[in-house]
């Protein structure tokens, strides 16, 4: 059980890493997909013993993150015809230098958290880096889908912290989280669309109109 | 106001014109001349006022107004002076103000009277009037001041009376700094070279004399008048500056200034026969300098 | 019972509306949006008449600090409501069944926040608003709203996904300590049992995911951008109510790390938020051009005030509980103004716009007074608690933060008194002529300056102690 | 009180019905005079009554608001202005009803005269306001009706910017006046003046602030330099009668502010007071000196208001002096020569603006350069006019000399004594230059406008305005001469206030001032002149005086424009100040003319406005519209908050 919890974490982090390095928006999101799919095992992975509780979540998380959300960025970059990010504010090499670089700072963070007793020692250093990198995705791509996954990334690293406190954030709470989540990125989704018919491209960073 | 008082204001106002012309006359001397009599402005004063009066079409009220005003402010004005050196004829607290008061009012009916008259001459002449007369007052209040300080008195009968006698003693040196510079202000507010030459006969260079050009007959006669008047007025604050006569019985006081009065006007006459006149520019800083010898004498006292 | 119908009813309306096929088009059914502002309006009233017991097991309670954002909220609902009805006379949103839904949709969201008592409940009610307010800043469709949109979109989002991180924190910091998680009460009573370095932190990023919703610098560069672009009556319920809520989210917290005495901690980054959000408030307020992005930077200086009041504690804490409520009725009064002036002129900005004297006679009387209002002059409401604020800061022992708040001010008065007055005064552009302007746009404007002015010179009894036991709530005092 | 109370509400009605009844402006009109008319006198009966030693009761009204309850009260410094207020008030708003006649039907006259109303109101207020918070409301109510006035031909740019420069000077100072109360009032809840009285003394450092906080906060009303900039600007900007306002009593709330913090301060300590004695020094020469290189007659006149509030300080600063090192007499007669030029200034500076007011509706011009000869085409505003500016430059037997009298002798008075005290008598020869450059100035003032030629043909059509615009300032005229010929009636009560505002000290009861002596010497005066030209003109009588063109010293061909113009006149005095009288000198071959600006605006505070201007747009560049950068900020803020989480928090 508990290096089971391990392994998904550690193939989390790889995930990560996948999408940072990767170039072109479809692996992009099929990293997020995968991700998706790996945190809907973790509720039961970590939870002490298996319950109802964690499976619906559990469900409910890949139902969300590795296929609806999925499906709809892969739709968006359809509509768009567009591949691969091009030229990011930073290179890829560079983030994925950035991204091992917030690796390392999450697990020394972790390290000197006053962690709760019987967790997963994982746990918290791969929702830090996780959310470290949503972060780096977020600021250094062009391209508003990017972004979208990034902010999707960022909030898989919240997730799994979320994760420490299984018992404490009661269940319809969880879920509620989930459905923001959902319609947040929707709504994102939608404005991309937009986005995409207005300036017939992705390119976010072409919204400079409104400056001071 | 006594008697006395009034008797010898009386008489100063009699006196008044004889001083510019033993001005003149000291000048004449020196200078190798005869030169008029020493009377000669009552003549002129008669004369004017059984002349008509000829006034410009462009003048108000204003201009017939100066003339009466300038004269009655220092008639009013000499009211305050102790000519025994005891007492005036009229006197309160803080009354050195009313005296610069009425000087002020005398100049600016005389300079309004000026204007009126819409010549750019006496335009000229008002604003070298009143350019000097700016410098002029502070300086006057400076030897007040020092007065003050010496005697702890603010009326003039006070400054210039019995506690200035008593004040000698302590104050001597501030006290004839003060006079020296009243002097100076005799000499400017009167007109006197250095700072206007009353003989002139050239506009562009008079002061007094340009702003009374439009002024003919009984109106000239006041002016005339009240100038000899003025100066007879400074020569009192310098006379009763350095001589002190407290101590002397009134008739000899009086005499004791008149002599002075006197003095006064033949040492005016030698200045202005020794000296030349001073460009305008300069008149300022002439100003300035004896405001400066008072302010002298105040931080002597101030210590 | 009444606080869930209050934060269920205005979704209940919302639903039809959304979904009934009635309501396509441009048509907006006015009639149930004024219902339903009106309903919600009324049970508000009834629980400042009669206080209501907690419901769902203590997830849902009206305590002072959440009635007066509740209230806040509601009276500003209201009057928006009947501002539509003249706006809908000029201008047609592209759906109406959007417009409308999404703005009970706020309503719902904005009353969850107000009453939530469980910080998960609280976070997820702050999502909501933000989602369900960014079709509205869309309505215009153009680019301009869509770029603003994009962004106020992913830095809110951003924001509050750190705010989610924060609540996990201050569970984290409630492990093994008595109570139900993360429900207010039990948080407030058991404070001192709390794991400080959890609680620091859980403090940290929820000042930083509330404060981006709030609109504190660095953190604020959505605000112009949406409130310039959303319809001005949309960016006058942001400006009221959205960003209340928000404040509310950062004052739960604060009361809860006030409670556990980690005051010396807590006090001075709301103190160098406030500061440094009036510094760029004022920076980007000199030379400014258009009113409604003016407005928006005023917001953020306002904002700055509130944590500054927040961070001065003793009766700073009752100082930015006053001015929560002036600022969102002053907030209201001049963007529905401002609304009135694109209407006529189609636009806000110094260039098009001048002499309104002249063509709007009752909008520029207004907008000048609000001008005076919203910079804190007596004898408005703002004055009462820009004043207390700054006694707090002397009393407090800061006489640096006084000198530079007051700095602040006078820099701002003088940039938007430039601004609003150019625009006031002055010869009208010849092409434009007098719009009559219809009372459904003038009366709510002039209601709540009406009720700023009171506030200026007298507070009614339940809403100065409500205001007292909130600050004390916050570890101030009234003064 | 409540006779007080009436009258403000008549004032208000006043307005409301010149507001109210625009259809029927004559109704309108008559109703408005008669309630205005009405609301002053019942106003004045208490005041008087108070002046002369009567006492009320302050009135409390308990609030629902934070800083305790209202109170207002009226005693005798209060009523030195509400007696200012009313008077000036009404003479400003009768002479309005003239002066706005023909703005009517393309600008909204009645709201004006409301406006008018309800600022003479408000000023009432001020000055009977006892609590923080009834002061501040009325101060800014005050300052803001004043804006709305001055903006009130708001089409012309230089009129809009005078009012911005005036309101943000204004504003600035309400929130001094905040800090003020707020570091006076300390920890304290009652903000009532009689508990901030009560929280007297203080430590010396919080003593220190709040003195320099209420020398800044009122002095940027009363238009101290280099407080003044605003001053010139909005006075020029505004229609006649607002200026005559804010010039007689509106500047005088920076005073009153200063009087009152004195009264509920107790003695300052003597750098306080060795500061105002200097400032007052400052503002009055410098005032007059760029009064002097003036060509509009009303920023000219606004210079001289900056002169007068200098020399009112001489008597602030004198008193203060007196309080500081124990010399209770001194202090007294420098509170009540202030309080007394106070009401002087306030008479002939209206007198004066009414009267340029006058000159600029039958010409059209506030250039004096291009007026002359007026004298004989409006008499009766020249007589006025000509009295006003005797009074201002402080000639007997006029006004301007009492109070002028009063504060040389509280200067003059430090002589005797044994401390760093006789310094102060410095200060008189400050007070004499004033007034020697005063005198030039007004000459040249007078000279020019309504004496000589006309120098330009709308000059040479003016006639006299309506009778409307004629009244009040000859009504307040006969004020000046009133108060200059029996300084006996005057001058007690202003020692009574002087004693208030010197902490209640004996001195208004045996006055050591010969107001007596005083009197005799102006009644005589005046007695002197009329006997001298009654003599005159008997015996002018005998010949007819004969008329002839002006003596032009044999040169046959004057023409007006070769009369000596304002710049002529004045440039050989400003020109011995070159260094800061601010002016800038042309000569041509045809002319030669000054134009003036005002230093201090210009090379002070508009660069370093400018400065901060720069600076912000510089800043302004963080702003670019890039998301991702917006999203750095948000990051940059985390990690700042977390770095201080380590230090802060040695939790982790």
């Amino acid at each position: 059980m508990r290096n089971a919890a391990q392994l998904v974490l550690l193939l989390v982090v790889l995930s990560d890493l996948a999408i940072l390095g990767t170039t072109r928006l479809s692996s992009c999101i099929r990293g997020v997909a995968a991700q998706g799919l790996l945190l809907g095992l973790l509720p039961v992975l970590v939870a002490p013993q298996v319950s109802v509780h964690a499976v619906a979540l559990g469900m409910g998380t890949v139902l969300v993150k590795a296929i609806v959300l999925p499906w709809f960025l892969a739709r968006a970059i359809r509509e768009a015809a567009v591949r691969r990010e091009i030229e990011p504010m930073v290179g890829f090499i560079a983030s994925q230098l950035l991204g091992a670089l917030a690796l390392a700072l999450a697990f020394a963070i972790a390290a000197r958290l006053p962690l709760p007793a019987l967790q997963q020692p994982l746990l918290v250093p791969a929702s830090l880096a996780t959310v470290m990198i949503g972060f780096i995705v977020l600021t250094t791509r062009r391209k508003a889908i990017t972004q979208v996954v990034g902010y999707l990334i960022l909030e898989n690293g919240i997730y799994l912290f979320g994760l420490t406190q299984t018992e404490s954030v009661p269940f319809l709470m969880e879920l509620g989280v989930l459905l923001d989540v959902f319609v947040g990125v929707f709504v994102m989704g939608i404005v991309v669309f937009h986005i995409n018919r207005e300036f017939d491209s992705l390119d976010s960073t072409r919204l400079r109109e409104l400056t001071d | 106001m006594t008697r006395e008082g009034l008797a010898a204001l009386g008489i100063l106002g009699l006196a008044a014109p004889a001083l510019s012309g033993v001005v003149v006359k000291t000048k004449s001397l020196l200078t190798g001349r005869r030169g008029p009599p020493v009377l000669q402005l009552y003549y002129d004063l008669w004369k004017l006022v059984r002349k008509g009066t000829v006034y410009s079409r462009t003048t108000s009220w204003i201009f017939r107004a100066g003339p009466v005003v300038v004269l009655a402010s220092l008639v009013v004005a000499a009211l305050f002076l102790p000519l025994d050196g005891r007492e005036a004829p009229a006197s309160f607290a803080g009354d050195l103000v009313a005296f610069a008061g009425l000087l002020a009012l005398g100049r600016f009916a005389l300079v309004l009277a000026g204007l009126d008259t819409g010549s750019s001459f006496e335009g000229m002449g008002a604003s070298r009037e009143v350019t000097i007369a700016s410098f002029a007052e502070p300086t006057l209040f400076l030897c007040f001041i020092a007065l003050v300080l010496a005697t702890g008195d603010t009326s003039l009968a006070g400054m210039l009376g019995t506690p200035l006698a008593e004040a000698w003693p302590r104050a001597g040196a501030s006290l004839s700094l003060v006079g020296i510079s009243l002097f100076v202000l005799l000499l400017a507010e009167n007109c006197r070279v250095p700072v206007d030459d009353p003989a002139t006969h050239l506009e562009l260079t008079m002061i007094h004399e340009v702003i009374v050009l439009d002024h003919s007959g009984p109106d000239l006669a006041l002016i005339l008048y009240g100038s000899a008047l003025k100066l007879a007025l400074f020569g009192v604050l310098v006379v009763s500056v350095f001589v002190p006569r407290a101590g002397l019985s009134g008739p000899v006081a009086l005499a004791v200034l008149f002599l002075g009065l006197g003095v006064v006007a033949v040492f005016v006459g030698v200045v202005e026969s020794a000296m030349a006149r001073l460009r305008l520019s300069r008149v300022p800083q002439l100003l300035v300098g004896a405001g400066a010898l008072a302010l002298f004498g105040i931080v002597l006292q101030l210590g | 019972m009444r606080l869930l119908v209050i934060c269920g009813l205005p979704l209940l309306v919302a639903v039809p509306v959304l979904v009934l096929p009635a309501f396509r088009g441009r048509r907006v059914p006015v009639a149930l949006l004024a219902a339903a502002a009106l309903a919600h309006l009324g049970l508000v009233a009834s629980l400042w008449v009669a206080p209501p017991p907690p419901e769902l097991g203590g997830w849902l309670a009206a305590d002072p600090l959440g009635m007066i954002v509740l209230t806040l909220t509601s009276v500003l609902f209201v009057v928006t409501v009947t501002y539509t009805v003249g706006y809908l006379r000029h201008e047609k949103p592209r759906s109406g069944r959007v417009f409308a839904g999404c703005l009970l949709a706020f309503l719902s969201a904005a009353s969850v926040v107000a009453l939530a008592h469980h910080l998960a409940l609280l976070w997820v009610g702050m999502e909501a608003t933000t989602l369900s307010v960014a079709p509205l800043v869309f309505l215009r469709r153009d680019r301009r709203s869509l770029e603003a949109t994009w962004k106020y979109l992913v830095i809110s989002s951003v924001g509050i996904a750190l705010a989610l991180l924060g609540t996990f924190f201050l569970a984290s910091a409630q492990e093994g300590v008595p109570g139900r998680p993360l429900v207010l009460p039990d948080l407030v009573a058991h404070a001192r049992e709390l794991h400080p370095a959890w609680l620091r932190a859980a403090f940290l990023f929820l000042l930083v995911g509330f404060g981006t919703k709030m609109g504190l610098a660095p953190m604020h560069t959505w605000k112009p951008d949406a409130y310039g672009e959303a319809p001005s009556l949309v960016s006058g319920l942001m400006a009221g109510a959205l960003t209340g809520c928000a404040f509310l989210g950062v004052a739960r917290v604060t009361e809860v790390v006030m409670a556990a005495g980690l005051g010396s901690f807590a006090q001075p980054v709301l103190v160098g938020f406030g500061l440094v959000s009036l510094a760029v408030a004022a920076v980007f307020i000199i030379g400014q051009s258009d009113v409604k992005r003016l407005l928006a930077y005023s917001s953020v200086e306002h904002m700055g005030l509130l944590v500054l009041g927040l961070g001065l504690g003793g009766v700073g804490a009752y100082g930015s509980m006053l001015h929560l409520v002036n600022n969102g009725l002053a907030k209201g009064w001049m963007f529905l103004v401002t609304g009135n002036i694109v209407l006529a002129t189609g636009s806000s900005t110094a260039a098009r716009a001048r002499g309104l004297v002249r063509t709007l006679p009752a909008s520029a009387a207004l907008l000048v007074l609000g001008l005076f209002a919203v910079t804190g002059s007596p004898p408005f409401g703002l004055f009462m608690s820009e004043f207390t604020i700054l006694r707090a800061a002397i009393d407090a022992g800061h006489p640096w933060v006084a000198v530079v708040m007051l700095l602040m001010l006078a820099i701002i008065f003088v940039g938007m008194a430039a601004l609003v007055l150019g625009i006031a005064l002055g010869e009208p552009p010849s092409a434009s002529l007098p719009v009559r302007e219809s009372p459904w746009l003038v009366a709510g404007p002039a209601a709540l300056a009406a009720t700023v002015l009171m506030l200026g010179v007298f507070i009614p009894g339940p809403l100065q102690e409500v205001l007292a036991r909130a600050a004390v709530a916050l570890g101030g005092s009234a003064p | 009180m409540t006779l007080f109370a009436v009258s403000l509400l008549l004032l208000v009605m006043a307005g409301a019905a010149a507001a109210a009844l625009r259809r029927h402006p004559a109704l309108g009109e008559r109703l408005f005079r008669l309630l205005f008319a009405a609301g002053s006198v019942t106003g004045a009966v208490p005041a008087l009554a108070v002046l002369g030693g009567a006492a009320v009761p302050d009135v409390r009204l308990a609030t629902r608001a934070p800083f305790g309850a209202w109170v207002f009260g009226l005693d005798s410094l209060s009523a030195v202005f509400v007696l200012a207020i009313l008077i000036v008030g009404a003479a400003c708003a009768f002479y309005g009803l003239a002066y706005l006649d023909h703005e009517r039907g393309h600008r909204a006259v009645g709201a004006a005269h409301l406006l008018l109303a309800l600022l003479v109101t408000a000023l009432a207020l001020a000055v009977t306001a006892r609590a923080a918070v009834p002061f501040l409301i009325a101060w800014e109510v005050m300052a803001v009706l004043a804006y709305l006035l001055v903006v009130f031909e708001h089409e012309r740019p230089e009129v809009r910017r005078a009012g911005l420069i005036y309101l943000v000077a204004t504003h600035t100072g309400t929130l001094l006046l905040f800090a003020l109360f707020a570091a006076w009032a300390g920890v304290g809840s009652d903000f009532s003046f009689a508990a901030l009285t009560a929280h007297a003394p203080f430590s010396e450092g919080r003593g220190a602030i709040i003195l320099a906080l209420a020398l800044v906060a009122f002095g940027l009303k009363a238009g101290v330099v280099p407080l003044h900039v605003w001053l010139p600007e909005a006075h020029a900007a505004a229609p006649a009668h607002v200026s005559a306002l804010m010039s007689g009593v509106v500047i005088k709330m920076g005073i009153y502010g200063l009087m009152r913090a004195l009264v509920m301060f107790g003695a300052p300590p003597p750098w306080w007071g060795w500061t105002v004695l200097a400032l007052g020094a400052c503002s009055g020469v410098l005032g007059v000196v760029w009064a002097l290189a003036q060509h509009d007659i009303k920023r000219l006149l606004a210079f001289h208001s900056v002169e007068n509030i200098g020399i009112v300080l001489l008597g602030i600063g004198a008193g203060a002096l007196g309080l500081a090192y124990g010399h209770p007499l001194i202090a007294v007669l420098g509170f009540a020569g202030a309080a007394l030029h106070t009401l002087n200034h306030a008479l002939f500076k209206s007198l004066l603006f009414l009267g340029a007011g006058s000159v600029i509706h039958a010409t059209g011009t506030r250039d004096i350069d291009r007026l002359g000869g007026l004298a004989r085409r409006m008499p009766t505003t020249a007589a006025a006019f000509l009295v006003g500016a005797a009074a201002i430059v402080g000639l007997p037997p006029l006004n301007g000399f009492v109070s002028e009298w009063v504060v040389y002798q509280a200067l003059l008075r430090g002589g005797s004594a044994h401390d760093a005290m006789p310094r102060a008598v410095l200060a008189a020869v400050a007070l004499a230059f004033m007034g020697a450059l005063a005198l030039a100035c007004f000459a040249k003032v007078v000279g020019v406008i309504y004496l000589g030629t006309p120098r330009d043909p709308v000059a040479d059509g003016a006639r006299e305005p309506p009778r409307g615009m004629i009244h009040p300032p000859v009504g307040l005229a006969i004020a000046c001469i009133v108060i200059g010929l029996l300084p006996i009636a005057v001058v007690p009560p202003a020692l009574r206030v002087g004693s208030l505002v010197a902490g209640g000290l004996p001195g208004g009861a045996g006055s050591p001032v010969a107001s007596v002596g005083a009197t005799v010497f102006t009644l005589a005066l005046a007695v002197g002149l009329l006997v001298a030209w009654a003599v005159r003109r008997a015996f002018g009588r005998r010949a007819r005086p004969a008329l002839a063109p002006t003596w032009g010293c044999a040169y046959a061909m004057a023409t007006p424009r070769m009369a000596y113009t304002a710049s002529s006149f004045a440039a050989p005095l400003i020109g011995t100040f070159r260094s800061f009288a601010g002016f800038r000198a042309d000569r041509t071959v045809q002319a030669f003319a000054t134009h003036a600006f005002d230093p201090v605006l210009e090379r002070v505070f508009l660069p370093a406005w400018h400065a901060i201007e720069s600076a912000a747009t510089r800043l302004r560049s963080v702003q670019r519209g890039t998301l991702s950068l917006y999203l750095v900020y948000v990051g940059a803020a985390v990690i700042g908050l977390l770095f201080y989480l380590l230090i802060a928090g040695r939790g982790l």
